[in-house]
This record gives C-alpha cells, structure tokens and sequence, in this order.
C-alpha cells in the first residue's frame, strides 16, 4: 500500500496545504470588506489544515514518503530542505486538529474587530503562524528549521499584539518575544554544535557527526536543547511569558498557541532525545522528569490561585507540558536502562497525552473567548450564571473541564491513567536512585490530577453557575454559530480520542518503532476493546468504562422515573431565613481558592489586606469590606528582575562610556592605541 | 659622508619633537603657533637634507611645500583667528604642565620601544630618527587629548601630521609624489573646515572651550 | 457466562447492603453512647420516604443541578461493580483497574461539588470548595497506596492483587500491606466525610463538607445522592476488607466457595463498621484547618509503603 | 570609457552642477537623481564584469575586485537613494533652497570620494579618498545650525581626522616594510603589489603597521572604544546623510581593513591580526547592544544598532573563509537596512518633530506605510527570519563553530539577545499606543516610499535566498580575504 501512495500524491498535498495558508494570507489581506475578510482568512486556514491532516494521515497510516529540497532557497544553509517523518507527522496530525476549529472559530469571534483592530493583519499573521507552524515540523536542515522556528514566533508574536491597546498587551508581547529568541539562541547553538565541517546541515548528516561526538558534548547539546525548546513549552523556569502572552492574544489564537504550538517544543525535544542524538545516559530522562514535575506542580498550584479564566488556562497548560514532559522523560529513562517495552508506552503515553491536550485546551480556551465575546469579561469573580444565559458554551465548556480534570469517561482520564501505568514499572526497576525518584514524581502526577479538577471545578463551578455577578454576565448571549459548531467539534473529539485510546495508543507505539534504539519485538499494547500493558501491570477498557457510565446512568434515570414520584417544585435557596438571595452570597473564585491558598501557604505568601469601613454614625454597622490577596511570584522576583538589574546595570556604564566630553573620547582612542601597541611588544617578545 | 648626514638628520628630529615638547610647556595661543611654525621650518631643513643627500629630487618640491603650506600661510590663519578670540587664554589644560611634561618623555621611551624591529629593518642613514618621529606622533596625541581650547587642538592635530610627515621622510625618503601632493591637500582642506568649525563654535557657543560641547549624553 | 452472573449478583448486592451498613454504623455509635438509636435498617425506611417525597429546587439551580444526583449515583455503583467482593478472578478486572475505580470515585465527587455550587448558597461554595480541597489532598496518598500494592502484586488489577494476596498470605502481613492499610484507612475517613475530618451528623452548616453540598437537595435526589455515599462507604469498606484481608474470598465458582465468600464478606463489614464507630466515639472532630495534616500523614505512611515495597523486592 | 567612467564620473559631474548652477532648483534635483542612477548602472555593469572573471583595470590607478564591486554597489545604491529622498527634492521638508544647493554638492563629492576609495589600487589614495569623505561629510552635518549639530560636527571632525592620521602613519610603516625589502618603487603602495611581496616583509613591522591601521580606520567604521563620534554624528546629520554614512561610510571603512587584513594575515602568519579584530569587534558589538537597552533617542538607537553590526561584520571577517561569507552578506544586509531605517527615521522626525522614543506613539495609525516599513526595518536589523540578517547571523554563528572559537560565538549571541530585548521594548512603544495631539493622521508625499519599500523586498528576497549574482561575488570575495 506504501508504494501505491507514490511520492508526488504526498507532494501533491503539501503543495495544496501551503498554497492553502498562503491564499488565506494573501486574500485576507487583499480583502476589501471585514467579512470577506474574515471568512478568506477562515477558508485558507481551513484548506491548509485539512490538508496538513490529509498530508499527517499519509505518512502516519500508510508510512507514503515525502521529502522535497529546494536547494535555491536558503542557500548559505544548504537549501530548503523539507522531509515529514512518522514524528513530524504525529504534531502535523496535531496541527490539524488545533487549527481547523480554531479557523471556523475565528469567523464569528472577530467579527467584534471590525472597527477596533485590524482584520487583515489578522488574518494573515494567522494563516502564516499555520504554515510555519507546520513546516517546523516539517524542517529537514538546520537553517529551514531555525528560519521556520523564528518565523511562528514572529507571527505569533504579532498576533499577540493584535488587541494592542490592552493594558499589558505591550509587556506580553515584549516578554513573549524576549523569551522565545533567548530560546531560539540556545536552540540554534545545540544544532550547530552538530553541524559537520562539510557543506551541508541536513538532519541526517547531523546523525552521521553524533557518533563522532563526545558524551560530553551530546550531553551539553541535549541541555541546551531542552533549555531552548523548554522555554517555548513553557517548562519551569522558563514559564514566566506563557501566562502572559497567552491571554493577550485573540481566544482563537490563544488556543492554537497553547493547543498546539507549546507541542512544537516537545517536538524539538523529542527530535534532539529519540532521533539526532540517539542513546543518552540515565540523566536524561530523570532531568525531564524532574523538570516535567515541577512544571506540573506549580502550574496547577497557580492555575488554582488565578482568577482571571485566561491565565488559569495558561497556566494549566504550563501544568500539562509538564505531564507530557514526565511522560517523555520516563520513556527516556526506560530507553537508557534497555527497558524497551515500557520506553515504548511511555513515549505513546506522552504523545496521546499531548494529543489529548490539543484537544480539550482548545476547547476550553474557545470557551473562555465565547464568554469574553459575550461578556466583555475574564475575571471570574464578575462571571456566574453564564449557564442558563450561554446553556451550549457552559456545556462544552463543562466537556472540556471534566476532560482536563482527568475524569472519566474523556480522554484526559485515559491519559492521565497511561502516565500512572507507564510510571509503575520504573518503581520497580533496579537502577539505583530511580525508585525514589519516580515514586516523587507520582506524587506530584497525582497531587497535580487532584489539584487539576479542584482548579477546573472552581472555574466552571464559578463561572457559569449560580447567579450572575455583574451586569455584563447578566447580560451574557450565546455564542454565534461558528463559535458553537467549533467548540461542540473539539467536545465531540475529546469524547473519541478517550474511547478511541484503543486504536490510538497502539498506532502511537507503532509509530515510534525505528527511534533511537526501540527497535525491539513490538509488544501489543491493546487486546480487544481494553489496553493491555507490557508486563500485565494493569488493564483498563475505556469503551466499557464509558459505555457502562452511560447506562448506568440511563438506567437510574428510568428507574427513577418509572418507579418514584415526579413532582418538582421551584423555591428558594436556603439561606438560614434570610429572604432574598443575590448574587453577592455567593463564594466568588478567591474565597473557593482560600483554603489551598492556606495549605499551601509556605508556596504563595500570600499578603492579604482586609479594610474594613465602617459607618460614620456607629462603629457596629459594616458598610463595605474589601478582600485583596497577592501571591509571592517566585521566579519573577527571584530570577528575572535580578537578571534584567544585572543587565540594566551594565547598560547604565555602557552609556557612561557616551559621557559628552571630547577629550575623553580622544583618550578612549589613544589609551586603544596604546593598549594594542603594548600587547603587540608584549606578545612579540 | 654618511655619519654627518645621519647626525644631521638626528639633530633636526630631536629639535622637531623638542618644539613638540614646548608646546607642552607654554600656556600662551601665541607661543603655540610660532612653535608649529618652527616645527614645520625644522621638517622642510630635514627634508632638504634627506633630499640633498640621499639625492631624492623630489624633497626639495615636499620641502618648498612645507615651508610655504605649513611654515606660513597656516600660521598665518592660524594668529588671524587668534586676535579673533585674544580674549580667551588658554584655560589650565586638563593635566598641569609637569605631568604632561614626565606623561610625554613615558611616551616618548614608549616610542623607542615599538619603533626597534623597525630600525632594526632599516638600512637608510637616517633609521635613527624614526623613534623621534614616533615619539613626535605619540607626544602629539597626548597634546590634542589634553588641550580645552578647539584652537589648541587644532594646533595639536597639526603638530600631529608633522610627526607623520617626519616619519615618513624618515623612513622612507618620502612617500610616492602623487600620493605625497594627496595628503598634503587633504591636511589643508581638513585644517579650513576646522577653522571653519572653530569660528562657527565661536558663534553658537561664543566660546571655544570645548568642555562646554557636552550637552550630547548616552 | 457463569463467571459475568456472579460479577452481576456481586454488585446488586452490595448495592442492597450500602444502607444497612451505614445503618449498623450509626446503630453502634448510638449504643456505644448508650443511646438506643434508630435500627440498622432505618436509612431503608429514609430512602422509602424520600422517593415518595416531592423535590424541591432552587430557582437559581441549572440542569446540572438536577442531573448531578443521577451521575454521582451511577459513578459509585460502576465503581462498586469493579470491587471483588465475593470471588477472584473476574472478567469486570479487564475494564477497571484500581485507578479507574478512584478516578470514578473522583468524577462523583466533582458532580456534587459543581451541584453544590450551583444553588449558589454560601454554604455550598463552602462545601464544595473544602471537598475538592480534601479530594486534592487525598489523590496522591491513593495513588502511592495503591502502586504499594501494585508493586507486591505485580499489578493494580484489584482481582490480581486478590490472589496473588491469597497465593502467599506472607506478603499480606509485610510493611508495604500494612502502612498502605493505614494510609487507606485514612483516606477513607476523609473521603466519606467521617469524623476526624467532618461530621456526618452535624446541623451547624459551617462545620460541614459533605452535607453542605447536598443541603439543597430533596425529595429523590436527596435519596439517590445519600445511597451514593452510602455505596462510597460500602467500596472503601470492601477495599480495606478484601484487598488486605483476602481470605473467604472464593477463587472457584463453587456455590460452596461462594457461600463462604459471602459469610467472611458480611464478617469483615460488620468488623469494620464496629472499628469506625469505635474510632469515631473516641475521636473529636479536627479543625478544618488540621486536615491537611493528617492527609499529610497518610501521605507518608503511604510513602513508607511504597519504598518498602521497593527495598524488599 | 573603461569600466569606471561610469561609475565615478556622474557623482562629480551632479557636484559641479550643482555648484555651479544656481537657479532651476528642480531641474537641477531631477537631473542630480537621475545621474545618481547612472552610477549604479555603473555598478551593476563594474559588477557584471567581476562576476564574468574579468578584473577591470584603469591604469595602476583604479583596480576593481569582487569587493571593490560590492562596495562600490552598496555606495551607489545609497548615493542614489539619498539624492532621491534627500533634501530639496521633496515640496515640504524643512530645508531652504540653500542648505539643499550646499547638500547636494558635498553629498555628491562624499559619494565620489567613498567610490574612489573603494576603486582605487593604491592604498596611499585609498587613505586620501576616505580623509576627504571626514572632510565632506563634516560639512554637512551641521546643515540646521543648532548647538548640538556643532557639537556633534567637531567632534567628528577632530576624532575622525586624527583616527585617520593613525592610519596614515600605519600606511607609512607598511611602505617602510616594503621599502626595507624591495627599495624605493613607484607601485610599492598599490595593493596587489603589496599581497605579492606581503610573504617576505618583515613581520614585526608589520604587526605594528597593522595595529595603527586598525585603530585608524577602525575609528571611521566606529569601532568601540573609537565609536564615541558615531552616535553624535549620525543622530544630528539630516536623515539622508546620516543614512549614507551609517549605510556605506561605516562598510567602506571596514573595506578598508579587509584590505590590510588581507596583506597582514600573509606577513604576520594566521592569529594576529585575528586577535585584534574580534576583541575590537566584541567591544562593539558589547557597547551597541548594551546602549540600546535603555535608550531614549531613536536616531541614537539606530546608530548604536550600527555599532553593533559594524561589530558583527568585524568578528565575521575573523573566522576564515566561511566567516568573511557571512561577514561580507551581513554588511550588504545592514548598508541597506540601516540606510533604509534612517531615511524612515527621517519621515517620522518630520512628522512627530521630536526625536524621543516617548514622543512617538501609535506611528501604525498616523502613518500606516511608514510605520509598517518602519517596523519591518527594525525586525530586518534585530535579526528576524523574513529578512537577510537572520540568514547571515546563521552563517557567522556556524563560521564561530567552524572556526572553533565557541566561546566568542556565546558572548556574540548573548550580546544579540539584549540588544534584541533592547530594540523589541522600544519598538512595541513607538508602533503602538494612542495618537499625539497635534500630529496629523495621513502618509504625506507618498511616492518617497515606493525606493524604500523596494529596500525592504530585497532585505525579504536576501532572508529567503541567496541569489547567484550575490553568491558568486561573495565566494570570490571569501578567496581574496582568506584564501
């Protein structure tokens, strides 16, 4: 069948996918009126993904080739060379499955644009971000993946800064950038540490100069590595831009950012660990892991603290990288200590969990966009109610909430169950100083699950239930059609991926045969409807599970409904006799947090100021409260304002150099030359 | 025959880089210009001499030049534009006159030092002047650097060129004639726009202390 | 075919027993402080009651408000139907492992916490905020004891771990099995809302976590949310009894083996109802406040399981 | 009519009529622009010839090689742009009839000077060529009297000149060295017969011949600690001057001691003059991006921008062949760029009337096609992918490697990310942000755009590839330098 699919099908496509993106982008900006606008932009982005996906699909079902060089271009770094291999197809696959809701999404979202912002600069940074988005994965050499790498954070950096005149929109978008070249910087030393003396940098030469390498110098390109491409995922401590770019940017875009283009830096990762610098040491992977695990934590552990529903979603995306990262670390760690089988469900693992991630973060961020849409507002402790007013968003909203909680039957439970089982076997292994490091790192997986549904539950619970809390959410209005159909798609397919897990994981294992040394006898990882796992360590059908929740709540239902009394009355809340509810009764987010913020106190210091002002005539009678409470941002303080001091300091004598005076520019001139003149006799003897 | 010539060309340079040094000494606009003038008359002796006997026709045309370039009608300009600024004498320099004086023989030792493989390389009589040259180029720098007056400056950078031109005579009994008539064309052209920046510093500023040109920061 | 009906009976009967147990439960702490205290039975003759009654519902309440009871309900029976209580091995272990079965513990009490939310009281928000609160803190105790287990058994498969406990009953007395007893004894006292960590029978609503979120429920679905914390009780009574005290459990599907199963199965219930309600007469409540204390206790003595685990292979 | 006339002659011809002739203002402008053109025909033709394998001689005088070629196209380029877009061409800028007759004349003979340095074979008149570029270009920068133009003009003037003379004295030493060898020869200071006799000269001599050129010339391409004049100069200057000598002035200047490189490298043996460079370079490119960051000046960032690069170029020509590639595609990256961004520094000082970065805001709504090349030019010069400077960052970061020096490739791209982090801040203020008050909305004279948004096309084509009329000439600028 691989051989049917011939080269130019493949090309064929890809030819389609870009020229889709770049119509969008071309058109869009062409377009005269703000509809036309906004539907180009749609339409290309759709095209470019769905053929992205028919592209993914080819080399991933049938393994059909596909490699084009354009040597012309790119020149000084060996030409355009472009080859999607069964890795790069998974995150093309990925891509897809962001972008092509999003696109739809955006046609209803930005029609409130049209007077404010820029339309078609939208439109057509968007359809660009796509495309470089999906040539990174698709990058052959060294300077195509560098160039393309740039490129998505340029255009997404724009498309951050589309609502320029937000308050700290500026700030993001300057952190954002800052961040990401700082990443670029050390991405593009770890590649060409591997580049040959020869002409060419094309990916399999730089395999060919890895075995000449030093373990050292592997190891200081892996750091680097994972360094550079861990600031773009977001992994503690290079996290701090992720919170803040995200929310900045239009709701669409900021669910393919944190959807999709954080995966591309578990791309680079895995392209450097399973395919550029093959075998690595036991370290490795206890480095991800570790790295993995504080991410989680702490991005849970602020996810929970924030009020504002956006960055809660950023910061629960710095949370999940860092389960995918454990995932990818455990399977490294495997692969060091020969364990093929277990490498093998790790690494499927991670990428399901990635996979998975794409899906319900875009939902729930296109959730977050439907209910800033209709309420102009972000900060939870204003929302509420949204579900009688917004009954098809808070729906797909709750899916998308359930599914990140890791709560069956979605696929964030499945994933979050292959992550537990693929851990297992590590406690068990024999390597010293391994056990007690997994066992920590399950912990933290667990604690991390808790606090995961407990952030989500405050989220949806305080958001859309109970009563509005101000005018706007009362106002609230569903979202338009477009927004809808994208959200219920991303819904649907949170649902399929959790009970198709059992087709999934198997092609995902399938798929990572070939890579650094898991070339071993393929154990199956599913019988039937339920996963097996290597070394029976435990069993799980999600079909059933899924198909038994259901009709155990059909049958309750009509047990219910056949056997007891009907009757429903409408009354009241119970509020100790007091007559009257209104909203300000009810818990806002803050106070749901309160008691976390209590247990976890030595993590947040939190400063809370109360004032309390009382009515002029009498001391006893309260006329208004007001509750504020920060939270220490550690690695704010204690990291980067250190570092930009550090650098403000050595600005401030550069420019003392520029101190106005001719006569001592003259003697910075002369003391040069005499300096040069001294280390000449100095030097010749 | 070639140790008069030699100690001839010595005791010119000597006196060449002494006039240097007694620019370092005297606080006076005046006393500056008349020993640029003196300078310049010691270089076009030096010239006529390396051209007498090292039998280069061309250094007596550089020597003529000198004289009447640099021995006369930029002195000349030169006194013009100081009865124009008479008013203002020449602020204490940055650095008081006996540093200045010990700062310049350092140099000057400093100029024997880098300038040996160079006498070492040549074989032409006058190889013992080159660290004199030298030492004028160095001592010159260190003139133009310390100075608060433009005029001063102006006068330095003058003193400068006379260094290079010495060294050049020096060494290699003169640059190629076309390339010789170039920089002496670009030395008079780039001292009339100095003179022309002097007088416009005079009009804006009215002053030519160039301490007071700092408004320019970071 | 045979193996499925047993599998079928196991869960309905449990699903009968729940009530009667919690029933024995506060049965013997009335006598225990010489009250005579309602019959064993009496939450039946509740449950009766509250299907006949008419259901009240807060006009602020969503429709998720009147689907959560039916879900949390559904939940705890699925997850008692993955609990081996009479006989080992069972074709349900292919569907649920003992993750699944936390993780559907989880997804009800994520479903009670957002109903109780939705009324929009204060005593829900304050319900539902300290239960999510305690069913963080309790995850990661869960999951150390249960790879404690897993790494003795070889799996997490509940039926596997049954008899591999029952093939050499060496391992059940060994330091993994007994500290990850405790830690789970623990957690079962947080999760079901016991005393240490809450009051079931308490009317103060500041005081309570549980009942604060099914303060708005009544009439049917009132009852179908307190049988489901009756059946969360009966999983967690059948985890501690047959995980850890395997024996009675039949590994053949002899009515005989059957019969003895179910006699050693009522045994261990009534031993452990009589051990809570001693625990609970002796114990005060802690202050909300000290919880995570404890839960950090059961943290690492779940810890101590698992090293131990790992140290004696 | 040899390869040159071509070339030279246009920008003398339009200096003496402008000169000369006094009324016909516009006619004069018009035929100024047009003649501007004839000499980069000249170039592209002088370019033709080169890459055909021919090197086109005008006696022992004028000698073109590939990188007389380069910089003789990159100098006429934006001759040609600054005689188009300078002053007294477009109705409403703000300089009188006699400041543009004053400009256009010295304008064009520092076009002429800067071509003839690069033309000529004789190193003794390329030194002549680039003292009368000081020379003509300090007439103009005080062309709006105002304390800080003099200020900044004698500085100039007085630094530029004596780094010259430095270099003048290091000339002489050179000739001393051949001199000491080969005796007196009237050809000894052309260049090609300096290369060929550069294996038996005398070392030591030249290590100090090299330094006093280094730091002579290095103080016309602003090199740091030499660059104090840079900033003065180049944010006083009208736009259009300050764009030719941030452009091309800086990267003529560099020829200057590519040139001498090459002689010295063969004397003194591989490392020396190495050493210096990059530690020049590195001061550089450490002052430019460190004075970006806190930066209140947009002219004065854009000239520290060019320290930077001048920086970047200078350590490029230090990692053998491949780095004299990358080096040498850099530089025509930044001569268009820079003098692209000053001429776009110029409109926005038009209009907003003040040179502080505070002072501008929301530049995309007041002038949409200004302020979008304006953004473009900036990301061109911090190094972002569309355009050239990413492409030619790449090739040095990898000649770093290839060269084997890694730790100077560290300190270069940690110094690029504050200088990065520096310009994104200011950028994101001076975009975006409400309108001023008083500053009208609308693109004013139009068509002044149309050359530079073709500046910003060729920076877009140079960061997707390399075509092969550059490539060529670039390899065989890599053999002269390094062979």
């Amino acid at each position: 069948m691989a051989a049917a699919l011939s080269p130019n099908l493949t090309s064929a496509v890809f030819l389609v996918m870009v020229a889709g993106y770049l119509l969008g982008a071309v058109g869009s900006l062409a377009a005269a009126s703000p509809a036309v606008t906004r539907s180009l932009t749609a339409a290309g982005a759709l095209v470019g993904a769905a053929a992205g996906l028919g592209l993914a699909g080819m080399v991933l079902v049938v393994g059909a080739p596909f490699a084009v060089t354009v040597p012309e271009l790119l020149s000084p770094g060996g030409g355009l060379a472009l080859r999607l291999d069964a890795l790069g197809a998974f995150f093309l696959l990925l891509i897809g499955v962001g972008a092509l809701p999003a696109a739809l999404y955006g046609v209803g979202y930005t029609r409130a644009y049209a007077g404010r912002y820029s339309l078609r600069w939208l439109g057509a940074m968007l359809n660009l971000f796509l495309l470089t988005m999906s040539l990174v994965v698709l990058a052959d050499n060294v300077l195509t993946f560098l160039l393309m790498w740039e490129a998505m954070s340029l255009t997404s950096y724009f498309l951050v800064m589309t609502e320029h005149d937000g308050a700290d929109t500026a700030a993001a978008g300057g952190w954002y950038l800052a961040m990401t070249h700082a990443g670029l910087a050390l991405i593009l030393t770890a590649l060409v540490m591997l580049i040959p003396p020869g002409p060419g940098s094309t990916f399999a030469e730089l395999r060919l100069t890895v075995a000449t390498l030093s373990p050292t110098t592997r190891s200081v390109v892996f750091t680097l590595a994972v360094l550079g491409f861990g600031s773009k995922a977001g992994l503690v401590p290079l996290h701090v831009w992720l919170p803040r770019a995200h929310p900045a940017a239009p709701s669409h875009v900021s669910a393919l950012m944190s959807g999709v283009m954080v995966k591309l830096g578990v791309y680079g990762v895995l392209r450097f660990a399973l395919d550029l610098l093959g075998e690595g040491p036991v370290w490795w992977g206890g480095l991800l892991i570790a790295l993995g695990a504080a991410s989680a934590l702490l991005g849970v552990l602020y996810a929970l603290m924030e009020d504002d529903l956006k960055r809660l979603l950023a910061y629960s995306t710095v949370e999940n990288v860092g389960l995918v990262f454990i995932g990818v670390g455990a399977g490294l760690l495997f692969a060091a200590l020969d364990h093929e089988a277990s490498a093998v469900l790790a690494l499927a693992a991670a990428l399901y969990h990635a996979l998975n991630h794409t899906a319900f973060k875009s939902l729930l961020f296109l959730g977050a966009g439907a209910v800033l849409h209709a309420t102009g507002n972000r900060n939870l402790n204003e929302l509420g109610g949204l579900i009688q007013r917004m009954p098809w968003t808070a729906a797909c909203f709750l899916v998308g909430a359930l599914a990140i909680g890791g709560l069956p039957p979605l696929n964030g439970f499945v994933s979050e169950w292959l992550l537990f089982q693929s851990l297992l076997p590590a406690i068990a292994s024999s390597a010293p100083l391994v056990p007690p490091l997994m066992t920590l790192a399950v912990g933290a997986l667990a604690l991390t699950a808790g606090l995961a549904a407990a952030s989500f539950v405050k989220a949806f619970g305080i958001g859309f239930l109970a009563l509005p809390r101000s005018a706007g959410a009362a106002a609230a209005h569903e979202a338009p059609a477009s927004m809808r159909v994208a959200m219920t798609a991303l819904a649907g397919l949170c649902a399929l991926f959790g009970v198709g897990a059992v087709v999934i994981v198997p092609r995902l294992a399938e798929m990572l045969r070939g890579y650094d040394g898991l070339t071993g006898q393929p154990a199956p990882l599913a019988e039937g409807l339920s996963l097996a796992l290597p070394g029976a360590f435990g069993g799980m059908s999600p079909p059933l599970v899924a198909m038994g929740l259901v009709l155990a709540v059909a049958g309750v239902w009509l047990a219910v409904r056949l056997g007891g009394d009907r009757r429903l009355r409408r009354g009241d809340t119970w509020g100790c006799g007091r007559i009257g509810q209104t909203a300000r009764m009810e818990y806002t987010s803050t106070a749901y947090a309160e008691p976390l913020r209590r247990v976890f106190a030595e993590l947040y210091r939190p400063t809370e100021d109360l004032t309390v002002d009382v009515h002029p005539e009498s001391r006893y009678f309260v006329q208004s409260i007001a509750y504020r409470s920060e939270i220490l941002p550690w690695f704010e303080r204690y990291l980067y304002t250190p570092l930009l001091r550090g650098v403000d300091a050595w600005a401030a004598r550069a420019q003392a150099i520029q101190s106005g005076s001719a006569h001592r520019y003259l003697a910075y001139l002369v003391i040069a030359l005499l300096a040069l003149l001294a280390i000449t006799l100095a030097r010749s003897g | 025959m070639d140790t008069l010539f030699a100690q001839l060309v010595v005791l010119e340079s000597s006196l060449a880089l002494l006039f240097g040094l007694g620019m370092l000494w005297r606080r006076g606009v005046p006393a500056y210009i008349s020993a640029f003038l003196w300078q310049s008359l010691v270089l076009a002796a030096v010239a006529a001499t390396v051209g007498y006997f090292g039998r280069e026709r061309e250094l007596y045309l550089v020597a003529a030049l000198l004289v009447v370039v640099k021995a006369l009608a930029i002195p000349w300009l030169l006194r013009d534009m100081e009865r124009r600024f008479a008013s203002e004498r020449e602020l204490a320099p940055y650095v008081n006159t006996a540093t200045s004086l010990v700062l310049a023989g350092l140099l000057v030792l400093f100029a024997y030092a880098i300038m040996r493989p160079v006498v070492a390389a040549s074989q032409l009589p006058t190889r013992t002047g080159l660290p004199l040259a030298m030492g004028l180029v160095l001592v010159s720098l260190f003139v133009v650097m310390s100075r608060k007056k433009a005029l001063t400056q102006v006068v330095g950078f003058l003193m400068l060129e006379n260094g290079i031109a010495l060294l050049a005579i020096l060494g290699t009994y003169g640059i190629p004639l076309i390339v010789e008539l170039g920089v002496f064309l670009d030395a008079l052209m780039g001292f009339l726009v100095m003179q022309i920046f002097v007088y416009r510093i005079h009009e804006t500023f009215d002053t030519i202390d160039v301490d007071q040109l700092d408004r320019l920061r970071h | 075919m045979v193996a499925w009906a047993v599998d079928a009976v196991q869960g309905l009967v449990a699903l009968v027993l729940a009530p009667g147990v919690v029933g024995l439960v506060r049965w013997l702490k009335a006598r225990l402080q010489s009250r005579r205290g309602a019959p064993p039975w009496q939450p039946y003759r509740e449950l009766r009651k509250l299907f006949a009654k008419e259901v009240v519902v807060s006009t602020n309440a969503s429709w998720l408000f009147r689907i959560a009871p039916y879900v949390v309900f559904a939940s705890t029976t699925a997850a008692t139907f993955l609990v081996p209580f009479l006989a080992v091995p069972r074709p349900l272990d292919a569907v649920g492992d003992l993750l699944v079965l936390v993780y559907l513990l989880l997804l009800a009490t994520v479903f009670l916490a957002l109903a109780g939310l939705d009324p929009g009281s204060a005593f829900g928000g304050m319900g539902s905020s300290r239960e999510m609160t305690v069913a963080a803190l309790a995850e990661p105790t869960i999951a150390l004891a249960i790879f404690a287990l897993a790494l003795s058994a070889g799996s997490t498969n509940l039926g596997q771990i049954v008899a591999r406990t029952l093939a050499d009953p060496a391992t059940a007395l060994s330091p993994g099995h007994l500290l990850a007893f405790a830690a789970l004894f623990v957690v079962m006292l947080a999760e079901n809302g016991r005393l240490p960590v809450d009051n079931p029978a308490t009317h103060l609503e500041l005081t309570m976590i549980h009942e604060a979120m099914v303060l708005e429920y009544s009439g049917r679905y009132l009852a179908l949310v307190e049988w489901a914390a009756a059946l969360k009780l009966l999983v967690f009574f059948s985890l501690l009894g047959n995980l850890f005290v395997p024996w009675g459990v039949a590994v053949a599907l002899t009515p005989g083996a059957l019969a003895v199963a179910a006699g050693s199965v009522v045994v261990k219930f009534v031993l452990l109802a009589v051990g809570i309600a001693v625990f609970e007469t002796r114990v005060a409540k802690l202050r909300l406040f000290r919880v995570p204390e404890l839960l950090s206790v059961s943290f690492v003595l779940a810890l101590l399981a698992v090293t131990s685990s790992f140290l004696a292979r | 009519m040899n390869a040159f006339t071509l070339l030279l002659v246009p920008s003398l011809a339009s200096a003496l009529l402008a000169l000369l002739v006094r009324p016909y203002r516009r006619v004069v402008g018009w035929v100024n622009g047009v003649l501007s053109l004839v000499a980069v025909g000249g170039a592209i033709d002088l370019w033709a010839r080169v890459l055909s394998g021919e090197v086109p001689v005008a006696g022992d005088l004028l000698r073109a090689d590939a990188l007389s070629a380069l910089l003789a196209l990159c100098v006429s380029g934006v001759a040609a742009l600054a005689a188009w877009l300078g002053p007294g061409v477009g109705a409403d800028d703000d300089y009188d009839p006699a400041q543009a007759r004053t400009f256009r004349i010295f304008a064009n003979l520092f076009a002429a000077t800067m071509l003839f340095a690069v033309t000529t074979d004789n190193v003794g008149f390329m030194w002549v060529a680039i003292e009368a570029t000081t020379i003509t270009s300090a007439m103009l920068i005080p062309l709006h009297a105002s304390r800080a133009s003099v200020e900044a003009s004698w500085k100039y003037i007085l630094i530029g000149s004596v780094g010259i003379a430095l270099a003048f004295a290091g000339t002489v030493i050179a000739y001393f060295d051949f001199v000491s060898l080969a005796g007196r020869d009237r050809l000894a200071l052309n260049w090609t017969v300096l290369r060929d006799a550069a294996p038996a000269l005398n070392p030591q001599v030249m290590q100090l011949a090299f330094v006093f050129i280094l730091v002579g010339y290095g103080t016309k391409a602003g090199l740091a600690p030499m660059h104090t004049w840079l900033p003065d100069a180049h944010s006083e200057a009208p736009a259009a001057l300050s764009a030719m000598m941030s452009g091309v002035l800086l990267a003529v200047a560099m020829y200057a001691v590519v040139r001498w490189q090459a002689v010295a490298q063969v004397t003194i043996g591989p490392g020396f003059a190495e050493d210096f460079i990059v530690l020049l370079g590195l001061l550089s490119l450490a002052i430019g991006a460190l004075s970006l960051w806190s930066q209140r000046n947009y002219k004065r960032l854009l000239a520290y921008s060019s320290i930077e690069h001048t920086g970047l170029i200078c350590i490029g020509l230090a990692l053998g062949p491949l780095g004299v590639f990358a080096a040498m595609l850099h530089l025509l990256n930044h001569s268009v760029a820079k003098s692209m961004m000053f001429l776009l520094a110029g409109r926005v000082l038009h209009r907003y009337r003040t040179a502080e970065i505070g002072g501008v805001s929301g530049l995309l709504r007041v002038m949409p096609w200004t302020g979008g090349l304006f953004a473009a030019g900036m990301l061109a010069v911090i190094g972002l992918p569309p355009f050239g400077m990413f492409v030619s960052e790449f090739a040095l970061v990898r000649a770093g490697f290839a060269a084997g020096r890694p730790v100077v490739i560290g300190l270069v791209l940690a110094l690029l990310a504050i200088g990065f982090v520096g310009v994104i801040a200011h950028l994101n203020r001076m975009l975006y942000g409400p309108v001023p008050t008083g500053v009208a909305v609308g693109e004013g004279s139009g068509w002044a755009l149309v050359p530079l948004a073709c500046c910003a096309v060729f920076l877009m084509v140079l960061g997707l590839t390399v075509p092969a009329p550059i490539d060529g000439l670039l390899v065989r600028i890599a053999e002269i330098v390094a062979p």
